[in-house]
């Protein structure tokens, strides 16, 4: 009874995708409730009628708990994205299913209404004690929504966790650049500490994993440091710096720094200047890279 | 390119409307109104009418299951069965005529069947059904099976997640949704129907009230009348374009009251919350 | 028989006794008759005006002779069959289809040209001018064997068919190409010409050009009512029937 | 629905394909061969494939244009210019060739101008071509508005910032980007054009080597021997089937080329960085 | 020389667009470099094809700059997003153009491929000296790329500042909602620090800003804190909790609070559980309510 798995589909991977085809969404006798990623709503019935389709009854209650119900005589092409999502999920649910499939539920919707639409979908869930499988691309948008994700690459399932648990142990660095986070490619030696690495572009990083030998070094931007460029023995070149949230984004060549909005006056961080960059050995994860080959490549 | 464009839609719709403002043109109004009148005129009207619609309905219960099947089978062979709907395309009429002859005559591949079975089709006018349907059926086909092959298959797929059967999958899901792209070939077939004359004339005769259409009647009249004959061409011309421009204005009221303006914005949730 | 089917419907042309509703002829009298007891009638499409004018009462079928006699063969309704020659309902005789056929009128090859005559001609003899856009029908059709025949009764065979620009398949292209002026000249039967209109001029062939058609008439065995079929020859061959059809050009049998 | 919708597809097929059986079946196979060597039959062979490809070189050279200016443009009266592109759709042969009669034929209304220009197209090929034309491009017409229209505007708009002008916008982007349509409905203007038989023989007439096309041959066939008539519309249908195929072989081979597999991947961002 | 603005486009917005189509897009002569939202790539062209397209010159040099030379012969059918991507970039640069226009260049992308891209272009267009003009509905996007940003309100102008501006003064609720602020009604009291604000939801905020009377209240999730309910004067329900970047994400029935990782232990903060929530009066914005009627929509 998997809450929600995230679904990351590799190209060429009609088996999988056949299999779940097979399995979900031909027969008509399953009680599957399917939101395609699209909604796919029925463009020549009203609210109403699409709500209605699955049977008989009109369906205003439904209607009413998505708050769509002054919507019913409209059709779908005058709907906003976010009225439209609720539509397919109250077509959806009037076919009173056992488990609902979410295909990207928010991947048509722009910015702000996917925030919106997004803490809609998840009260309502919540409220409907019904096991949901959500596939999405978007780590934030799983983080938000489930309570385990599953991750696949190239159809194989690399791993199934909390989000938490995919944020600080991820199996691989796949699994890592989803939940945000920069992966870099080193050598490692072990030290009393746990291990301290050479990075290939050069530059060092201490990690409290034991490792030996070539490694993948995973660690966030909100878990590394800026310095001053002496003060560090890993150091990197300022590309560009935004702002996101709370935070500066701050860009260097080989990675991503999130800096406290403190350093908010940019003339220190220009384009170009050097950075030392630091980082608790504990926030540092090592992974064995992959050896050459494997599957490395990220489906579009 | 302003002046070249304008000089290519000039020359073009010149080239396509001449011939019809000539044979309107071609005598007084009046006599032209009252070629509309004649008996020989009416009752072809009625003959054409009779058979299209009957041609038309067939065409349309067998075509359209057929062309979504096709749209949506996949099956070794299906290309080949495609370009078997097309050679109809490309057959001259007579020669359609002569093929229906030789396959469904009373000397015909199916003609002893048809006998023990007690159908007797030769000019019926159930044999200009057969002819119309024949030739103009493969357009509908053609365009058909395009329009279903464009259609989003989620839409399908939803409406069985929702516990539609195959055939309400069909009615009630594809062919409203590919409504424009099947009226744009109903109309190319209608078109090529109600003006269908080799294949009706070899296969069902022209027996005036029973199987003269409008298009052979206008044939019978070439030399005993020839101004009448001109008349009733002008009359089919009058006919089948009311006819299609009446379509066009249904299909585009159906399809304004389907979107109206682009979207309404997300004003609501506000307003709720 | 499939084969002469298929050929001699291709030149049919059926038109119905209204059909002929010039001025003269209002088509209201034409829809006299109960529908469901009529009489059907196959004739030549030569015969299009003035089988109506002798009877308005039968459903008329009109056609190529060909067509017709194939139509009778294929089992059209049928009660009386009147041919453009006495070939066809011979044909159907030795088949047993009709009663022997009589003839009932004659009729005559002539030379049609457009009203204004661009191309000049006032004779025959003139088809062999250069540039004369000629149109003559199909050597399988009796108007286009009749033609023929004129050429080589003048011995003008080889500089006629120079002139010769299309051959049409039955009698009414013919008309129409010379009626809208696209053909200089055509030969058609004189009752062609007189049904066409005044839209054409008609130049007479010499006498000893001019082949002569046998127009044959007989009921059909199949027929529902052969009593009326009889009455309706009767008719066609009375005082009456054959001065309405000398009046339309015919001669007499 | 299974066995329905099999005996849906059966029995339309079978209903198409009959009348191309018996044709074929109609005499022994040698005979329907020796009927294609006959000098009637490779003549209207000649004079077919010559006066079609004309007739399609114009119908592409201005029909495209034309299109893809009445796809584009928005204009008061453009649906009216567009209903004047069906209506000759719905004109039976035999009528069409009445109007390209009354108009350009040499007492038609354009008659005295075209004499005074020198021209006669009394009984000359030009005058087939025409009657090709004016049959056929409509159904060109008609399609290649339809792909036009559906073509992403933007592509065209990009091309324009890119320093293209309406012409190299035309030609070098919105035809090949439209091919997959145009080659559709080029191939049943195709279909159409070849099998025209009643306006080509009333206003082009009917002369062996000249104007005398695969149609019209099998027509003046029917009286005289019927066998060959059959051999010659077989024929008929053999080119213009072999024709659509090989367009259609053709158009596939090129949109392969276009489209492999989905896509590649992201990998070469990690490879290059 | 608008490096870029952000484009919010209400529906039923033509004039704009239109005015904005007459000025840049139709006219063949204008230089302008037009990167269209789902990149219109000529989908019978090569790579190489559609980057020659402006002019007879094959431009290997740009192929090479934006590293996709290996990709010359590749239809755009066979790409990815990303490569789609810089593959129109290269095509509206080899038009070498004195302004470029990017509509929504990440707007087709998945959430990594469009992290990737996104920082490809900052650094490309740094490089090159070229003003820039991005129409985006993702305000961390705009924020990323961008010197300054104009919000755009039913067509309107509402704003155009730099990205940190927009957060900390945004002139509408709008504007504030898109940088990630919660936005709440209320009527503010004046009090010796400022004013006190009754949220019409119940509750009480206390801000720097001077205000009397109906006010909207502006103050993003990363200013506000979690309490024991009777430590504040704002209490609210938790829907649920998520996972973002390094923060927990509380969503409350009214607002969204970000805490800090020490809170993990979910259980403390489970559905339906009460929380306090108070703020730094600094961070806390007023701006005077939109009166009824007035523009209040968002496009979707
Ligand atoms: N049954 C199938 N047979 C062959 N190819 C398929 C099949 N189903 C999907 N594909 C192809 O596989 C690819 C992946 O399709 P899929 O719908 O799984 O993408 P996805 O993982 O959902 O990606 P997105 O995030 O864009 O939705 C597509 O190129 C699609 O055309
Ligand atoms: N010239 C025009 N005339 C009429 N309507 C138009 C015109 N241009 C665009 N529209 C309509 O205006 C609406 C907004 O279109 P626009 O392309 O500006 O959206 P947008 O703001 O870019 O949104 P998105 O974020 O989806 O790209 C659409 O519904 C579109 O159909
Ligand atoms: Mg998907
Ligand atoms: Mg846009």
């Amino acid at each position: 009874m998997e809450r929600a798995c995230r679904g990351r589909i590799a190209l060429g991977d009609e088996l999988w995708l056949d299999a779940d085809r097979h399995v979900h969404l031909v027969p008509e006798r399953r009680r599957v409730g399917y939101l395609p990623q699209d909604y796919a709503l029925f463009p020549h019935l009203t609210v109403a009628g699409n709500v209605r389709f699955s049977g008989r009854r009109d369906r205003s209650d439904l209607l009413e708990r998505l708050r769509i119900a002054h919507l019913g005589g409209a059709r779908p092409a005058q709907l906003s994205g976010g009225e439209r999502q609720r539509v397919a999920l109250a077509r959806a649910l009037a076919r009173e299913p056992r488990v609902l499939l979410l295909d990207e539920p928010f991947g048509a919707l722009d910015a702000i209404t996917r925030q919106r639409v997004r803490s809609e979908l998840a009260e309502f869930l919540a409220g409907l004690g019904l096991p949901a499988l959500l596939v999405t691309h978007a780590f934030d948008e799983a983080a938000f929504l489930a309570d385990r994700i599953g991750v696949l690459d190239q159809g194989t399932l690399v791993q199934l966790s909390s989000p938490s648990e995919l944020i600080e142990n991820p199996a691989t660095a796949l699994v890592a650049e989803l939940t945000g986070a920069n992966v870099l490619d080193g050598i490692a030696e072990p030290s009393p500490a746990g291990a301290s690495v050479r990075l290939s572009g050069g530059g060092e990083l201490v990690s409290s994993t034991r490792a030996k030998g070539p490694v993948q070094v995973i660690v966030h931007p909100w878990a590394l440091e800026l310095t001053d460029p002496g003060a560090s023995a890993l150091t990197d070149t300022v590309l560009a710096v935004g702002q996101d949230r709370g935070a500066l984004v701050v860009r260097l060549t080989r990675m991503t720094v999130h800096a406290p909005p403190g350093l908010n006056g940019r003339a220190a961080l220009a384009a170009g200047s050097r950075v030392g960059v630091r980082a608790e050995p504990g926030s540092v994860r090592l992974i064995e890279a992959a050896p050459p080959g494997a599957v490395g490549g990220v489906g579009g | 390119m302003a002046v070249g464009a304008t000089l290519v839609v000039a020359l073009v719709l010149a080239f396509l409307l001449l011939p019809i403002v000539a044979l309107i043109a071609y005598q007084p109004i009046h006599e032209l109104v009252n070629g509309f009148g004649t008996r020989v005129a009416t009752d072809a009207v009625l003959v054409s009418l009779k058979t299209n619609a009957i041609a038309f309905a067939i065409m349309l219960a067998l075509g359209t299951p057929f062309a979504y099947i096709l749209a949506r089978a996949r099956f070794r062979g299906r290309s080949l069965v495609i370009t078997a709907v097309e050679v109809p395309l490309v057959m001259p009429p007579a020669v359609a005529g002569l093929g229906l002859l030789v396959a469904f005559g009373r000397l015909g591949l199916l003609g002893h069947t048809l006998k023990v079975l007690g159908i007797d089709l030769a000019f019926t006018q159930a044999a200009v059904v057969l002819a119309i349907l024949f030739v103009a059926s493969p357009f509908y086909l053609r365009g058909a099976i395009a329009s279903f092959g464009a259609l989003d298959p989620t839409l399908i797929d939803v409406a069985g997640t929702l516990g539609a059967g195959p055939l309400r999958r069909m009615l009630r899901v594809a062919v409203p949704v590919a409504a424009g792209g099947l009226g744009a070939a109903a109309a190319v077939a209608f078109a090529r129907g109600i003006g269908e004359f080799g294949a009706t004339i070899l296969f069902a005769g022209s027996f005036q009230g029973t199987t003269q259409t409008l298009p052979l009647a206008v044939y019978s009249l070439f030399d005993a009348n020839l101004d009448q004959a001109i008349s009733i061409g002008v009359l089919l011309i009058i006919v089948s374009a009311a006819i299609l421009l009446a379509a066009k204005l249904l299909a585009r009221r159906w399809s304004s009251s389907q979107s109206t303006s682009p979207s309404r914005g997300d004003r609501s949730i506000f307003a709720s919350s | 028989a499939l084969a002469a089917g298929c050929g001699s419907s291709s030149s049919s042309s059926s038109a119905s006794s209204s059909a002929s509703g010039t001025s003269s002829t209002p088509a209201a009298t034409s829809t006299a008759g109960a529908a469901a007891g009529r009489l059907t009638v196959l004739a030549a499409a030569s015969l299009t005006k003035v089988f109506p004018q002798i009877d308005p009462s039968p459903k008329y079928t009109f056609g190529g002779s060909g067509a017709l006699e194939t139509d009778i063969e294929q089992g059209a309704p049928a009660d009386v069959f009147a041919a453009a020659s006495p070939k066809q309902p011979a044909q159907l005789y030795a088949k047993g289809l009709v009663e022997k056929p009589v003839e009932f009128a004659t009729n005559t090859l002539v030379l049609i040209v457009p009203k204004d005559n661009p191309a000049h001609i006032t004779s025959v003899a003139d088809v062999t001018k250069p540039g004369v856009k000629l149109v003559i029908c199909n050597a399988t059709v009796p108007c286009g064997d009749y033609a023929r025949t004129v050429f080589k009764n003048l011995g003008i065979t080889s500089q006629a068919m120079k002139n010769v620009v299309s051959q049409t398949t039955d009698v009414t292209q013919t008309v129409a190409e010379v009626a809208l002026g696209q053909a200089d000249a055509g030969f058609v039967y004189i009752t062609d010409a007189k049904a066409a209109n005044g839209k054409v001029a008609v130049v007479q062939l010499p006498p000893k050009a001019k082949p002569g058609a046998e127009d044959f008439i007989a009921v059909v065995k199949s027929g529902k009512d052969q009593a009326a079929a009889t009455a309706f020859v009767t008719t066609v061959l009375s005082a009456v029937g054959q001065s309405k059809l000398a009046a339309a050009g015919f001669g007499k049998p």
